[in-house]
């Protein structure tokens, strides 16, 4: 079973990539539907086999590592394939009806969006160095070409900077798994991470190196600069999947290293200096997206401040008891899950209210509320979750990370949380405010079809449902890993 | 699942529903959604009249479930509970009639509806949450409702009103928050119970407990209006005369008020509170707040304003009552949980009434018009002279209560504070009624409009008729077991018990 | 010292020398044969420390040819971009307007 | 001023990151742990179906990666032919007439074409290979587009778009085929691996040509515009 569905998964996104390249866009469009389909069936029978027997390694080619490439699918990975599934669908269902036909260009929506999807699901699923360095270019060369499709100026220059900052952060990375083979020569992470030891300058400084590459790639302040240019610029849908899952993979990446080697190879500076890059993310961010004049950027700017929470992650792992770090890592998991669910949300329900108002800027808002109240309310939903109020997937996340900030004694991070969330309604509200004003001199909107309304209204209550079942969705992380320790065992009698 | 657990979640859902079909009607669809609204009221009302009834009679209505690790979604129906509950569903019955004629032919009524079922379901919530985590879940979502009503019109006053709202009440929100996150670290899962969680407390812990004691009533302050977290209260009324109502009398400021006797008899204990040395600052702080809000509200010309300014000084008797260390304090404070809300509630429908009606919303401006609204005029006189405390009406029994307290408590500057307020109260009450009745006419109306035979439209007509009644009638009848003063002793004496 | 591990620091200093011209540059193209140089130079690490260690090793031989390729892709999407750039707004920088062309 | 002092700044870091990760190289080299990959890669060679190591490695212990690659190159490829427009293929400025240069062509491209054969058979026992060969296709393409012969197969098409596809697609059958047959994904059934590695080489040595060419045809001009979100319904 375990091999039809793990074929599934990996075959369907290349396989529908190359084959919708054949095709125009409406045509690709059927054959996507189609697609979506098998994949979230996938995906979720992939989640149940997890849930019930266990996560696995599954050698890709018959294959074992270190020799070949084996993919780890644990209770995490499942998650996020399945949150990848979810977001995704919703986005490719959007941009569906979103998109202009007519436009020669757009039938390479779709093959880039399917090689992005493929290339998401072996970072979820990757447990080796070099693979997800592979996958991470392939996510990156798709995502910069989803910014670009179209080649305005504008578009190719925010497509160009991002391209510019993705790749140097890759080739970082890769200079750090350099150095790991050439000490450890091996290039699974488990393999690794049985045989380091805690005095090693080297593998430490691959560490370093492999973080700050991903902490480029995951737009971590202050290196954040191309990503807001690059989702404010991008379709909505494209912007939604930006913000939603593309920059989740990179922080998904350096959060394995950091859970496997950062014990051992991490030092509490480092931990430290991560939490307070993380902090100044979401000052700066919060800040700015206050003051964007256009829409689509106060979203932008505030992922920006949302991927800092994320970054929380490495001093409230370090060198803290076991509970605490576990809490840490359900905060945080849950903090990805429900920001990719409202800023997908967020960015789908800016795209309809841009498309009715004609407008990107927040202040031609005004009386929107009386046209399009659903996509303002899904919107307001969204908004609800950034700011972390209950009973959202935000404040579950927000709570379980105070939790942990206060269990382990590192008060610091409760201020910044806290002031994040009131930084976050700063924001929020003031696109709130733009709506309910009643000065607007025409009343000229445009009616989006009903179906581009009611995904961002999906997903905005996914992301307002999570908190409520936040300890299911969480009790699947912690399932049993059957081989792990077999394989850790393997490798560590071999040198 | 059991009807015991399912009561609590249709008390919830009834408006939750209610809220989710009202957003889903077309904006034109009028009859329909005033008759959803209705229906959901009706039904609500229904199912906390059963509650109540097996509260009484000692049935144990909760439900819950794991939410986060750790952490459960709790609702339970105890006394205090159906106390809070009760008076919202009541009350949420008439707000509801009183906005549909409101709010007749302006726009944006679905949303207005939507957000006012909103509201009132974050109140059942905060009324019937059974731990610390749920009663903050529902605060926020309540934090979150009353936004868009207070916002409503759309105006720069209404908007810079809903800005400071926010800034205030998420403020707040923030303080409660770390409050709860610290607690619950050092505590656990803090269902509400009788006695609270702390007796006999390790005394290392006392000066964090008090640390987070101050920020638990400071979030919670700051929707009880109490000084100096008041500054939102008077911006507000801007909003729509309804919106005031459930501002003032039903949700908002009454959450933040529930919130704190909560947080210091099913959290903390009154006697740890007491022992803590928690109480006295408390009772010194909303003593003041009960003087200043009078005050203030003797400087107002406007009507609403006037009224909000009252507001402040009255929801602080209820947290006077919960510092006064006793059964019979607490009897007070509680009783006026709900006395305040009839009566202040009557006081917005009049003063709404004399906007739509008259086009008057200053003092000065209503000179006269006991003749051209006598029955409005009545409803306001009678719930003046209750705020004022004239018995038999239902402030006396409030106030007799929290001096009997005070003596109990060895408090008596209290009483000092209630002679004082009274005072003030009649010092600004009854110039209003003064004019209404006894000066004549000086001025045409700003906007007259007339409704047929009734002096005002029939839906804003009868509303405050109904509540005047209600405030009569649990003065007279407050011996009676089925006054809520009784309820109240109920109460009082299941938290003092053991 | 071996032969490869001096290979290996020559890459160290290839991607020093790559990323200060990374870092510096705005001209697109330069910066593209900057990120090229930092290219090459990570390989040679990667190629260098581990033959270092083994011999001849035929695992980062294989991985360097598809980082290759890899870097060549990526290499010709910026190119194919910047050339649309350049011929939509004449700009060979991504500075803003007014810095783009002194 | 300043930019004299950034000039500065960045050369201290640079030198600075160049100095650790020299440092950070040395000890790696120093402290390098013994592997058991070069063992385990040279006891399974033998059931790879090729011999060079590295070709074997390549599309068969590691052929995800390969897919992988392939993926990237196809993107890079498809977003080149998004940008371009079918009329550039008449550049006139590209049409050169130098005698020389057609001189050399006719002897250049069936030489090249005949290197490119060679790299690809190679590749089962000595350096060479699929990327190898198909660079020489492309460098070749290449020489005749600059030549002024014209390709019509390079016009944004089915045909180019089909040609892009192909290597990358049969790739992927094979891949599946594995599973169905069921072995792991991207496992080759037993005895079938040299075959399948060679058809493999083949097309995606005319899909790299392909993707290269077209990139390098790729030009910039189009008219056509996109409008900005929310200029128009």
């Amino acid at each position: 079973m375990n091999q039809w569905l793990m074929a599934g998964l990996l075959f369907t996104p290349l396989a529908w990539a190359a084959l919708s390249l054949l095709l125009d866009f409406r045509q690709g469009r059927w054959l996507s539907w189609l697609g979506m389909l098998i994949q979230a069936l996938v995906s979720l029978g992939l989640w149940v086999a997890v849930a019930s027997n266990g996560g696995f390694y599954y050698a890709l080619a018959g294959w074992e590592a270190p020799l070949g490439i084996a993919l780890r699918v644990d209770g995490l990975a499942v998650t996020f394939v399945l949150l990848t599934a979810a977001v995704a669908t919703a986005c490719g269902l959007h941009a569906g009806v979103y998109l202009d036909p007519s436009k020669s260009w757009q039938r390479y929506f779709w093959p880039l969006f399917w090689f992005l999807w493929a290339g998401l699901n072996g970072v979820w699923l990757g447990a080796d160095l070099f693979n997800l360095y592979v996958s991470l270019e392939l996510i990156s060369l798709s995502a910069v070409g989803l910014v670009a499709l179209g080649g305005e100026a504008a578009a190719l220059r925010a497509a160009l900077r991002y391209l510019f900052a993705v790749l140097l952060g890759s080739l970082v990375y890769l200079l750090g798994v350099a150095l790991l083979y050439g000490q450890f020569g091996t290039l699974s992470l488990t393999g690794i991470a049985a045989v380091v030891g805690a005095d090693e300058p080297a593998a430490a400084m691959a560490l370093l190196l492999m973080l700050a590459g991903l902490a480029l790639k995951t737009a971590l302040f202050p290196l954040h600069g191309w990503l807001p240019p690059a989702h404010g610029v991008a379709k909505s849908p494209v912007s939604a999947l930006l913000s939603g899952l593309v920059v989740k993979a990179s922080f998904y990446i350096a959060a394995r290293l950091w859970l496997e080697l950062g014990d051992r190879l991490g030092s509490h500076t480092l931990a430290q200096g991560i939490g307070a890059l993380g902090a100044g993310a979401v000052i700066w961010g919060s800040w700015l997206a206050f003051r964007q004049p256009h829409l689509k950027q106060v979203v932008a700017y505030s992922s920006v401040a949302q991927i800092g929470y994320l970054f929380l992650l490495f001093p409230l792992t370090f060198a803290v008891a076991e509970p605490v770090s576990r809490l840490a890592q359900q905060g945080i998991t849950l903090q990805v899950v429900s920001h990719a669910l409202a800023k997908s949300a967020m960015f789908l329900a800016a795209g309809n209210l841009i498309l009715s108002v004609r407008s990107k800027r927040v202040d031609a808002l005004g009386g929107v509320s009386h046209y399009l109240p659903f996509s303002l309310f899904s919107f307001g939903l969204a908004g609800v979750s950034l700011m972390s109020l209950p009973p959202t997937g935000g404040f579950a996340a927000k709570w379980l990370l105070l939790q942990a900030s206060l269990a382990s004694g590192q008060w610091w991070w409760v201020v910044v949380l806290l002031l994040g969330g009131v930084l976050a309604a700063a924001y929020v509200f003031r696109i709130y405010r733009a709506t309910f004003l009643e000065d607007r001199a025409s009343d000229d909107f445009y009616h989006p079809p009903r179906s581009l309304e009611a995904i961002p209204m999906l997903l905005a209550l996914l992301a307002l449902g999570l908190g409520l079942v936040a300890e299911p969705v969480l009790s699947v992380l912690a399932l049993p890993f059957e081989v792990a320790a077999e394989v850790a065992a393997d490798v560590a009698v071999q040198p | 699942m059991s009807l015991s657990a399912l009561l609590p979640i249709l008390a919830l859902l009834s408006s939750l529903l209610a809220a989710v079909v009202i957003f889903a009607l077309p904006e034109s669809s009028h009859r329909l959604r005033t008759l959803v609204n209705l229906l959901a009221a009706l039904l609500k009302l229904g199912v906390v009249a059963v509650m109540t009834w097996g509260v009484f009679r000692g049935v144990d209505f909760s439900v819950s479930f794991t939410m986060l690790p750790g952490v459960s979604f709790m609702l339970r129906a105890d006394a205090l509970a159906m106390l809070f509950a009760g008076l919202s569903a009541v009350l949420w019955l008439f707000t509801t009639i009183y906005a549909v004629g409101y709010l007749e032919d302006s726009p944006n009524r679905s949303r207005f509806f939507g957000f006012f079922s909103l509201c009132v379901a974050s109140t059942m919530g905060v009324a019937l949450a059974g731990n610390l985590f749920t009663f903050f879940l529902f605060y926020e979502m309540l934090t979150l409702s009353t936004y868009p009503l207070v916002v409503h019109r759309g105006t720069d006053k209404s908007l810079q009103a809903g800005r400071n709202y926010i800034i205030y009440t998420l403020g707040g929100g923030v303080a409660l928050l770390l409050g709860i996150a610290w607690l619950h670290g050092l505590a656990g899962d803090l269902p509400f119970q009788e006695t609270g969680h702390f007796q006999g407390a390790d005394p290392a812990l006392h000066g964090q407990l008090t640390l987070i004691f101050v920020l638990l009533i400071a979030g919670l302050g700051v929707k009880a209006g109490l000084f100096p977290l008041h500054g939102w209260l008077p911006q507000a009324m801007v909003a729509p005369a309804p919106v005031s109502a459930l501002l003032h009398a039903v949700a908002v400021v009454k959450a933040g008020a529930f919130g704190i006797v909560r947080v210091v008899y099913d959290i903390y204990g009154i006697d740890f509170a007491y022992a803590l040395g928690l109480l006295e600052p408390l009772a010194w702080l909303a003593a003041f707040t009960i003087i200043y809000g009078s005050v203030r509200a003797l400087w107002q010309t406007d009507l609403k304003r006037r009224l909000a300014f009252s507001t402040i000084s009255q929801v602080s008797y209820i947290i006077l009552g919960v510092t006064l260390f006793g059964p019979l304090g607490a009897v007070g404070g509680l009783v006026h949980l709900l006395h305040q809300g009839i009566m202040k509630i009557t006081l917005f429908f009049c003063a709404g009434n004399y906007a739509e009606t008259l086009g008057v919303h200053r003092v000065d401006e209503l000179d006269g018009a006991g003749a051209r609204m006598p029955a409005t005029s009545v409803a306001f006189t009678l719930a003046a002279l209750g705020m004022i405390g004239v018995p038999p009406l239902a402030g006396f029994v409030t106030k007799w209560a929290l001096g009997a307290g005070a003596l109990a408590a060895e408090m008596e500057w209290a009483i000092l504070v209630l002679l004082v307020s009274s005072l003030l109260n009649a010092a600004y009450f009854l110039p209003i009624v003064y004019r209404l009745w006894f000066c004549p006419i000086a001025a045409p109306w700003p906007a007259e409009r007339r409704w047929g035979r009734l002096e005002t439209h029939a839906w804003l007509f009868w509303p405050p008729l109904v509540t005047t009644l209600m405030l009569v009638l649990v003065g007279l009848l407050a011996a009676t077991f089925v006054s809520p003063l009784s309820w109240a002793q109920l109460i009082a004496v299941r938290m003092y018990l053991p | 010292m071996s032969p490869d591990l001096l290979y290996a620091l020559a890459g160290v200093v290839l991607c020093g020398i790559g990323l200060f011209g990374f870092l510096l540059l705005e001209h697109l193209l330069r910066r593209l044969l900057a990120f090229n140089l930092i290219g090459s130079g990570v390989f040679l690490v990667l190629i260098g420390l581990a033959q270092h260690r083994n011999g001849p090793d035929p695992v980062p031989q294989a991985l360097v040819l598809t980082g290759i390729v890899v870097a060549i892709a990526a290499t010709a999407l910026a190119v194919v971009l910047i050339r649309r750039y350049y011929h939509l707004t004449g700009h060979t920088s991504l500075a803003d307007d007014g810095e783009a062309q002194s | 001023m300043r930019r004299r002092l950034l000039l500065f700044l960045t050369l201290a870091a640079c030198a600075g990151f160049t100095v650790a990760l020299a440092a950070a190289v040395l000890h790696a080299a120093g402290a390098a742990l013994p592997s058991a990959l070069p063992e385990q890669l040279a006891a399974s060679l033998g059931s790879s179906g090729v011999e060079h190591p590295v070709t074997a490695v390549l599309l068969n212990f590691r052929n995800y990666d390969t897919l992988l690659e392939i993926g990237v190159l196809v993107i890079a490829g498809m977003v080149g032919i998004s940008l371009a427009s079918t009329s550039s293929l008449e550049d006139p400025a590209l049409r050169s007439s130098d005698s020389l240069l057609y001189a050399l062509q006719r002897w250049f491209v069936p030489l090249m074409l005949l290197l490119a054969l060679y790299l690809l058979w190679a590749g089962a026992d000595r350096p060479g290979g699929a990327f190898q060969a198909g660079a020489v296709l492309a460098a070749t393409g290449v020489l005749m587009r600059l030549g002024g012969l014209p390709m019509e197969f390079v016009r944004p098409g089915v045909l180019l778009r089909l040609g892009l596809v192909l290597g990358f697609a049969v790739f992927l059958l094979v891949a599946v085929a594995g599973a169905l047959a069921g072995e792991a994904f991207l496992a080759y059934p037993p005895g079938m691996a040299g075959g399948l590695i060679l058809t493999i080489e083949i097309v995606l040595t005319l899909s790299i040509g392909m993707i290269l060419l077209a990139l390098f045809v790729a030009a910039p001009v189009s008219d056509e515009h996109e409008p900005e979100e929310g200029a128009g319904p």
